[in-house]
C-alpha cells in the first residue's frame, strides 16, 4: 500500500470527521492506502508541514494557502470537500449591535493565525478602521474559546457553526441573547478546510494518482458521516488521543459539518474560489494576497475521480 | 573566506558539493582558531579587555550566522521553514516601528514589571519561609507545586483573570520568575557556616540584623543565579503568555501570526529582537552581580 | 545559679508533634488555600450567576442559593476546588490508567519525555558548564550564546523543531524531550558555572601542588562543591523540563499527555478539566521536585556535608 | 581538684558546675567535657591550656552559650548563658578568624559595633583605636583574603576588642601570630585588663604565654575532656615581659608543663 | 647579606634571585616581596622567621608555583617551579588546614595518594601510618568539622607527609598545637628528615622552634618583603629537645630575635 500522510488544521475532532471515518471505515485501504492523519494544533502550521516534507496532503483554509503560495510555498488545491464557509461573528445583544455598522467602537476578537483575514476583508468592506479608534474597532487576537464573550472581555467574537457557537449555547446564553453575522451573508465568506498539496509533486503522475484514490476515499468517508453523523462522532472520540472530547459536543459538530459539506464531490467550485480571491484582495492597507494567484488550483485529481 | 563562501553560495544555489561542505569545514575550523586567538589576548587596558571581551562572542556569533546562511542556502531550505539571516537582517532594518511597538508592549510593561513582582515576591515569600519554620515545611512544597503550574496552563486563565492586555502577561510572568527565586533565596539563606553563625549569635544580633549583616550577602551569589534564569524566563513566559489572547501588539502576538501568515522573516526579526534584549538584560543582571559579589571566589579569582 | 535546664526544648503542646512534620504545617497551609480558593471561586462566579438570574428573571436570590450556584456551574471562571477534585477522582481513579480518558495515562505520556528531556538536559547543562569552566574559548564564545539561545521563545521555534525532526525521521518522544531538554539544561549550566567556580583559592592551590589533572581537581573538588549548586539548579530545571514536555505536546499535534488536555480543555473552555490538568501537573512538579530534594538530602548526608 | 573560687572575694561571673557534654557523632558519642567544675570571679584572667581536643574551644563555647551542655550547670553574670548572651556580656575571639569577605578590615571590625547600635562618628573613631593596636594601620580598605594569616588574626582580635566587653572568651587568639607581635600584644592585652578591670578567659596551648598572663592558669586533660589542675599564679598583676626569666614564672610554668604532659602519651 | 649556598657541595634544591612580587590590589600595589637572593640545597632545613604579613607565606608560594614573581628568577630542583610542581617535586602544609569537608579524616589524607594513583592497600596503609604520627587514630571517619582546630591542622601535616616527597613546604604548620604536641611534633619531624634526607622549609613564627629544627633560619622585615639576616644554624643535626637549655642555642634564638624586633616598630 502507499503511504500517505495527512496534516489536518486543527486537533481531532468533528470537523475532521470524513477522514477519520474513512481510515476507520477501511475506505482507505479499500484504495491501497496507509493514511496516517496528524492532528494540528495551535502552533502547528499545516504549510511548514508540508514544506518540510513530514506530510503529503493538508487540510488547510484557502486564505492562508494563498498566503503561503504567495510567500513562496507553492501549494496547491486539489479538491475543496467544504463547499461552504461556517465563519460567524456572534456579538452579544446587550452591546446594541445589530448589524455590521455597530461594530464601530466596539471590541471584536478574533483568531490570527491566517485566520483574521476574512475579518480584515469584512472591516475594509464596511470601511472600519482597526486602530482601536472611536471610529473604528478595536482588534484582539482571543484564544481558542469562547471566554472572552462569556467574560465581556470583546463584544463580538469569531465562532464556528460547528464548534464555538455551541459552546456559547452551552455556557447557557440563550440564542436570544445573541447577534449571529453569518459571513456567507455578509459577501465576504472565504472557502474552508481544502486538500492541499505541493505543486511539484503533482507533476508525479504515481502521486497524482495516489491523491484520487485518496480524496475519492476521503469523499466516501464524507459521504458516510452525512449518513451516520453519530458513528462518524463515535469514530472521531474515538481517535482523540487526549480523550477530552465529549460525545454530545462532536455528535452536533459533525452534524453541523455535514451542512458544509452537502452536495458536493470535492470539485472546487471556481466562482467560489473567485469569489475568495476578491474578498482576500481588498484587505484594506494590507491585503492578504496582494495579486491574483496563479494556477494555486488543480483540477488534475478531481478530473480524474 | 566567509565572503569568498558566500560569494560560492550565491554564485550556485543549492549546487553544495562534497566540495562545498569541506569548505565550511575549513571555514569552521578557522572561526575556533580565531575565537581561540581572540581569547588569548590579555590587554593592558580594563577597556581593551572589555572590548576582547565583547569581541569573542560577537566574532563567534558571526561565524554562526554564515555558517546558518550556508547552509539555508547550501540544503535549499524552504523559507517557510527557516529564513536565511540576510532576510532576516533585511527584514529588521525594514520594520522597526512594528518591532518596537511590540518591544514596548511585551518588554518594557509585561517582563519588566512581571519580573519586578516574581523576584521580588519570591526573594519576600523565601525570607516569610525561612522566618517561620511552620511556613518552611507548610508552604515550601507548596510553593514548588504552584510554580511548577505549567504557562501554557496558566496563561489563558491570567487571561480570563486580568484580561487581554500586558497584566496577564505580567502575572504569567510573576508565576514563572517565582519559584526560581524561591528555591535559591532558601538555599543561600542558609549558606552561611557554622563559625558565622556563631560570629553574630556571639553579638546576640538580632533577627534582622544576621539577615541584613552576614545572611542576605552570603546568599547574594544564589539570589543572582536566580536573577539570572529568571532574566530568561520572564522573557520566554511573557512572549508565550501572548500566544493566548492579546491585543494585537507584542513579541509574541508578531510570532504566532507570523507564523501563520508565512513571514517568517518577520518571525525571526522578532525572535532576534528577544534574543538581543534577553542577552543584555541577562547581561546588565551579571554586570550587578560581579559589583555585588565581588568577594565570592568565582567573581574573585 | 541557673539551671542547665534553661536550655528547654520548646514545651509540649498535643499539637507539637504533628506541626514539627512536614505533614502537619502542609495540610494547614492546603486548607488555608483552599478556604481562598472557594472564597475566589463565589467571587469570579458571580457576575456569570447574576446574568444567569437576572434572564431567569429571579432577583436579589439568597445568598445560600447564589453560593451554591457559583460553586456548581458547568462552566466556571474558577471551578471550585471539589468540582475539580471530582474531575480528577473521576479521570484518575475510575478509569484504568491504560483509558485514553485517565489522567495518569496522560500524565504518563508527559512524565516520560519530562523524565528524558531532563536527563538530557542535565547531562548536557553540567557538560557545558564543565566546558565552559576548563576553557576560556568556550567560556568567552559559547557563554553569551547559550544565554542568548534562551531568550528564543520556545513555543516559536518548537513546531519548526518537530518539522524538522520530522522531516528526517525523528519522531515520538525524543522531539517532546528535546523541548525539555532546552529549557533544563539552561538552569543547570548556569548553576553549575557557579558551583564548579565555588572552591575556595585555597582548596584549588591545594590540588595544584599535588599537580593535579583537570580530571582529578574536577572530579575530586570541583563537583563535590558545586553539589548545593548542582541540586537547587536541578530543582528549578526538573520544574522547566515538565514546562518544556507540556509545551512540546501542543506542536506534536496534541496528541496525549498533559500538555494536549490542558489544550483540549482550553478550545472547549471546559475550565474544571484545565484546572484538573494543571493541578495534577503541579503535583508531578511537587513530586519531582521532591525527589531531587530526596536525593540531594541523601547524598549531601553521605558526602558529610549535611550538618 | 575542686572548684576553687577566686582569691579576692569579688563577684562571681562564672559558675560552672558539674558540667558535662557529649556530641553525638554518626560514628558513635565522643565525651568532649565531662564533670567540670569551675568559678570565676570578676576581674580575673583564666587561662585553659591542655592537648589539641581536650576540650578548651568546646568550654568556651558552652560559657559564650554556642553550645548547650547536656549536663550540670552553668550561668554567667549570674544569668544563664543564653540570658548572659542576649546581654551582650562577652567579646569572643574564635580560633579562626570567621571575618566576612564582603567586609573591608575596617568594616569587619566596625560589624559589632553597627550591631549594638553605635553612632557613626564613634564607630570610626573605635576602628581606628583598635586597628592601631593590633598594628594593622594602612590596611583598613582591604579585603579579609588579601591579608596574611596573622593579619586576618589581628583584625579578629580588633573585632572582639572593638565594643569593649566586661567579659572576653578567647580562643588561641594570638595562635598564628610571630613571638614579637605576640609579645607585644600580651603586653598589650595585659594592660588593657589592667586598666579596665575586664574578665579575661583565655584559651592557649603556650606555656608562658599562659603563665605570663593569667591569675589562675586550668589544665584540661583529654578523653573525656576534665581539669586536670587549677593554679593559682602568685606572680603580682603588674607585670613586665621580663618577668618571665624570674624563678616564680619558672615555677608555676614548670607545674603546667606537668600537668599538660600528664594528658599526653608521649613517653619521652 | 649576600646568597649564600649551603656549607654542605649538595646540590642546590631552591635557586632564588632577585626575586621580586607585587600584588595589585584595588586599593594600590602591595610590595610582598622585594629583592630576594637565596639558595637551598638538598638535605637543608631552612625556617623563615619574620613579622606577621612579611612575606612568609608568599615567598613560599612562589617556591610552590602558586604565585607567579613579578621579578627576577627561580628555579627548583633546576626546573622552573611550574616544571617542579607538574613533577610533584614537593609537599606543601597550607596555613589554614583546607581539608574538604565532604571528606572524613582519613578520606582527606588519602587525597594526594588518591592522585598520585597509589593501589588502595597502599593508601590504607599510609593514611594509617600517618595518622598515627600525628596521633589521630581513631578519628578516620570523623569530618573535620567535628574535630579541634589543632587536630585538624594535624589532619593536614598527615596529608602533606603522606605521598612521601622529598621537599617539604610548610606554612606554620604546628601554629595551633600546644607545646607538648608541638615538641613531639618537632622531635618527629626532625626524626623524619634526618632518616629521610628530605629537604624542608619551614615558615614559623616561634623563635625555639626555628632553631630547634633548622640548619638555617631566614629572617624577614616588611614594607616590602625582604631578607634581614639569613642565620646559620651550629647546632649539631642529630638534637634532643634538651638542647634547647644549651648555651649555643640561646646565642641562636638571641640573634634571631634581635632580627625579629628590628622587623617590627615597638618600643618596648
Ligand atoms: N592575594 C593578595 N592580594 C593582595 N595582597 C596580598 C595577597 N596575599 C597577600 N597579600 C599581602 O602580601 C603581604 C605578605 O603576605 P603573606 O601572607 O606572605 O604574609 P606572612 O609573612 O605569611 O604573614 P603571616 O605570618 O601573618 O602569615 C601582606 O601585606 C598581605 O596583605
Ligand atoms: N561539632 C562537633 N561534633 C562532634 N565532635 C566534636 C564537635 N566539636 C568538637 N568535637 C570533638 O570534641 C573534642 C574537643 O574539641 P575542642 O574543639 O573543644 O578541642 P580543643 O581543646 O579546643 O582543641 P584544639 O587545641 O586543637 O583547638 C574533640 O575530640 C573533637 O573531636
Ligand atoms: C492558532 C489558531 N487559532 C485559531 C485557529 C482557528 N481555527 C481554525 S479551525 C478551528 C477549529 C474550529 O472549531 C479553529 C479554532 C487556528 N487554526 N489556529
Ligand atoms: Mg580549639
Ligand atoms: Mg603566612
Amino acid at each position: 500500500a502507499d503511504d500517505v500522510t495527512l496534516q489536518l488544521k486543527w486537533v481531532t475532532q468533528g470537523q475532521f470527521a470524513g477522514y477519520y471515518v474513512a481510515a476507520d471505515k477501511g475506505f482507505y485501504e479499500e484504495e491501497g492506502l496507509n493514511v496516517t492523519i496528524k492532528p494540528g494544533g495551535p502552533d502547528v502550521a499545516p504549510v511548514q508541514v508540508l514544506a518540510g516534507g513530514a506530510a503529503d496532503v493538508m487540510v488547510d483554509w484557502m486564505p492562508s494557502a494563498l498566503a503561503a503560495r504567495e510567500k513562496g510555498v507553492p501549494v496547491v488545491n486539489i479538491a475543496q470537500p467544504f463547499a461552504r464557509s461556517g465563519l460567524n461573528m456572534v456579538c452579544r445583544k446587550e452591546t446594541g449591535i445589530e448589524k455590521p455598522e455597530d461594530f464601530k467602537g466596539k471590541t471584536l476578537g478574533t483568531w490570527f493565525f491566517g485566520n483574521e483575514y476574512p475579518l480584515y476583508s469584512w472591516l475594509a468592506k464596511l470601511g472600519l478602521p482597526r486602530d482601536g479608534s472611536a471610529e473604528g474597532v478595536t482588534i484582539q487576537k482571543i484564544g481558542f474559546n469562547v471566554d472572552p464573550l462569556l467574560q465581556k472581555q470583546a463584544d463580538c467574537i469569531t465562532a464556528m457553526t460547528y464548534n464555538e457557537y455551541w459552546q456559547i449555547i452551552d455556557a447557557g446564553i440563550p440564542e436570544s441573547e445573541l447577534v449571529v453575522f453569518n459571513y456567507t451573508d455578509e459577501g465576504v465568506a472565504t472557502l474552508e478546510d481544502g486538500l492541499y498539496v505541493l505543486e511539484d509533486k503533482l507533476k508525479d503522475p504515481a502521486f497524482v494518482d495516489q491523491m484520487v484514490r485518496f480524496v475519492r476515499a476521503s469523499m466516501k468517508g464524507w459521504e458516510y458521516a452525512r449518513e451516520n453523523p453519530d458513528e462518524a462522532a463515535d469514530i472521531v472520540l474515538e481517535n482523540d488521543a487526549t480523550g477530552a472530547q465529549t460525545e454530545k459536543h462532536q455528535r452536533r459538530m459533525v452534524r453541523e459539518i455535514n451542512k458544509l459539506t452537502e452536495g458536493t464531490d470535492g470539485t472546487l467550485n471556481m466562482v467560489d474560489y473567485e469569489q475568495t480571491v476578491k474578498t482576500l484582495l481588498s484587505g484594506g492597507s494590507t491585503p492578504v494576497i496582494t495579486k491574483v494567484p496563479e494556477g494555486a488550483t488543480s483540477t488534475a485529481v478531481t478530473d480524474k475521480l | 573566506m566567509a565572503a569568498a563562501l558566500l560569494g560560492t553560495v550565491s554564485a550556485y544555489p543549492a549546487a553544495a558539493s562534497h566540495g562545498f561542505w569541506a569548505y565550511v569545514l575549513v571555514a569552521w575550523a578557522m572561526a575556533w582558531l580565531s575565537v581561540e586567538e581572540l581569547s588569548g589576548l590579555t590587554p593592558q587596558s580594563p577597556l581593551g579587555q572589555r572590548l576582547v571581551a565583547l569581541a569573542i562572542p560577537l566574532a563567534f556569533g558571526v561565524w554562526l550566522l554564515i555558517l546558518w546562511q550556508l547552509a539555508v542556502v547550501g540544503f535549499g531550505v524552504p523559507r517557510v521553514l527557516l529564513p536565511a539571516p540576510s532576510e532576516i537582517w533585511l527584514r529588521l532594518l525594514s520594520s522597526p516601528q512594528i518591532l518596537w511597538e511590540d518591544f514596548r508592549q511585551t518588554f518594557l510593561k509585561a517582563v519588566l514589571i512581571g519580573y519586578a513582582l516574581g523576584c521580588g515576591s519570591g526573594f519576600l515569600v523565601a525570607i516569610l519561609v525561612d522566618r517561620v519554620p511552620f511556613l518552611r515545611r507548610g508552604l515550601l512544597p507548596i510553593g514548588n507545586l504552584v510554580s511548577a503550574l505549567p504557562i501554557i496552563g496558566v496563561a489563558p486563565i491570567m487571561v480570563m483573570w486580568f484580561g487581554f492586555d500586558w497584566p496577564s502577561k505580567a502575572a504569567v510572568v510573576v508565576i514563572m520568575t517565582f519559584f526560581p527565586m524561591l528555591v535559591n533565596t532558601v538555599t543561600g539563606l542558609a549558606a552561611a557556616d557554622r563559625i558565622q553563625h556563631d560570629l553574630m549569635h556571639t553579638y546576640a544580633a538580632n533577627y534582622l540584623q544576621t539577615l541584613l549583616k552576614m545572611r542576605l550577602p552570603m546568599a547574594m551569589p544564589f539570589i543572582f543565579n536566580a536573577l539570572k534564569i529568571n532574566s530568561t524566563l520572564a522573557l520566554i513566559g511573557a512572549i508565550v503568555a501572548e500566544f493566548f489572547g492579546t491585543p494585537i501588539v507584542g513579541m509574541g502576538f508578531r510570532i504566532s501570526t507570523e507564523v501563520g501568515r508565512m513571514n517568517v522573516d518577520m518571525v525571526w526579526a522578532s525572535i532576534a529582537v528577544a534574543a538581543l534584549a534577553g542577552s543584555l538584560f541577562y547581561g546588565l543582571v551579571t554586570l550587578i552581580e560581579r559589583v555585588v559579589t565581588f568577594w565570592h571566589p568565582s567573581v574573585r579569582g | 545559679m541557673t539551671e542547665a535546664g534553661t536550655f528547654q526544648t520548646p514545651s509540649r503542646s498535643p499539637f507539637a508533634g504533628l506541626m514539627s512534620g512536614t505533614a502537619g504545617p502542609v495540610i494547614v497551609v492546603v486548607a488555608a488555600i483552599i478556604a481562598i480558593w472557594y472564597l475566589a471561586a463565589v467571587l469570579l462566579n458571580t457576575p456569570f450567576q447574576r446574568d444567569i438570574y437576572q434572564r431567569g428573571g429571579i432577583e436579589n436570590p439568597p445568598l445560600a442559593q447564589l453560593v451554591a450556584d457559583t460553586l456548581s456551574q458547568p462552566r466556571p471562571v474558577l471551578p471550585a476546588p471539589h468540582q475539580v477534585a471530582e474531575e480528577i477522582w473521576k479521570t484518575t481513579a475510575e478509569k484504568s490508567i491504560t483509558s485514553k480518558r485517565s489522567l495518569v495515562y496522560h500524565s504518563g505520556v508527559t512524565l516520560s519525555s519530562t523524565l528524558l528531556g531532563f536527563i538530557i538536559g542535565t547531562g548536557l547543562g553540567i557538560a557545558l558548564a564543565i566546558g565552559v569552566v576548563h576553557s576560556r574559548v568556550l567560556d568567552k564564545s559559547l557563554m553569551p550564546w547559550i544565554i542568548s539561545s534562551q531568550t528564543i521563545p520556545i513555543l516559536a521555534i518548537a513546531p519548526m523543531i518537530i518539522v524538522v525532526l520530522n522531516a528526517i525521521g525523528i519522531t515520538g518522544l525524543l522531539p517532546k524531550a528535546m523541548i525539555s531538554t532546552y529549557l533544563s539544561f539552561f538552569p543547570v549550566t548556569v548553576g553549575m558555572v557557579k558551583g564548579l567556580r565555588a572552591p575556595e583559592a585555597i582548596q584549588l592551590d591545594l590540588m595544584k601542588t599535588y599537580s593535579s589533572s583537570t580530571a582529578q581537581t574536577l572530579w575530586k573538588l570541583r563537583l563535590p562543591s558545586a553539589m548545593p549548586y548542582l541540586f537547587a539548579s536541578m530543582k528549578v530545571g526538573v520544574a522547566a523540563s515538565l514546562v518544556g514536555a507540556i509545551v512540546g505536546e501542543l506542536p506534536t499535534g496534541a496528541v496525549a499527555g498533559l500538555g494536549a488536555r490542558l489544550l483540549a480543555g482550553s478550545y472547549y473552555g471546559q475550565t474544571v478539566q484545565i484546572w484538573s490538568a494543571l493541578i495534577v501537573a503541579a503535583v508531578l512538579a511537587a513530586g519531582l521536585v521532591s525527589l531531587i530534594g530526596l536525593t540531594e538530602r541523601v547524598v549531601l548526608q553521605r558526602m558529610g556535608m549535611a550538618r | 581538684m575542686q572548684p576553687q573560687p577566686a582569691d579576692n572575694a569579688a563577684r562571681s561571673v562564672i559558675d560552672i558546675a558539674k558540667l558535662s557534654l557529649t556530641f553525638e557523632t554518626g560514628d558513635g558519642p565522643v565525651h568532649a567535657l565531662s564533670d567540670i567544675d569551675l568559678n570565676i570571679g570578676a576581674g580575673e584572667f583564666v587561662s585553659f591550656i591542655g592537648p589539641s581536643g581536650c576540650g578548651k574551644t568546646t568550654l568556651l563555647r558552652v560559657i559564650a552559650d554556642l553550645e548547650a551542655p547536656t549536663g550540670g550547670t552553668i550561668s554567667v553574670n549570674g544569668m544563664s548563658p543564653h540570658e548572659a548572651r542576649l546581654a551582650r556580656a562577652y567579646g569572643y575571639v574564635f580560633q579562626a578568624a570567621a571575618l566576612y569577605p564582603w567586609r573591608t578590615i575596617a568594616e569587619n571590625i566596625a560589624l559589632p559595633l553597627e550591631i549594638m547600635g553605635h553612632s557613626r562618628e564613634e564607630q570610626a573613631e573605635r576602628v581606628r583605636r583598635n586597628m592601631e593596636l593590633v598594628d594593622l594601620d594602612g590596611f583598613e580598605r582591604k579585603y579579609p583574603w588579601q591579608l596574611s594569616g596573622g593579619m586576618q588574626q589581628r583584625a579578629s582580635i580588633a573585632r572582639a576588642l572593638s565594643f569593649d566587653p566586661d567579659l572576653l572568651l578567647m580562643d588561641e587568639p594570638f595562635g598564628a601570630l610571630d613571638e614579637i607581635v605576640r609579645d607585644h600584644l600580651n603586653e598589650q592585652l595585659l594592660k588593657l585588663w589592667a586598666k579596665t578591670d575586664k574578665t579575661v578567659v583565655f584559651v592557649t596551648h603556650s606555656i608562658p604565654e599562659a603563665v605570663f598572663l593569667s591569675t589562675r592558669i586550668v589544665v584540661l586533660c583529654p578523653r573525656p575532656g576534665r581539669i586536670y589542675d587549677i593554679i593559682d599564679n602568685p606572680l603580682p598583676r603588674d607585670r613586665g615581659l621580663d618577668i618571665r626569666e624570674t624563678a616564680e614564672f619558672l615555677k608555676v610554668a614548670h607545674r603546667v608543663r606537668e600537668g599538660l604532659r600528664a594528658g599526653h602519651s608521649y613517653d619521652d
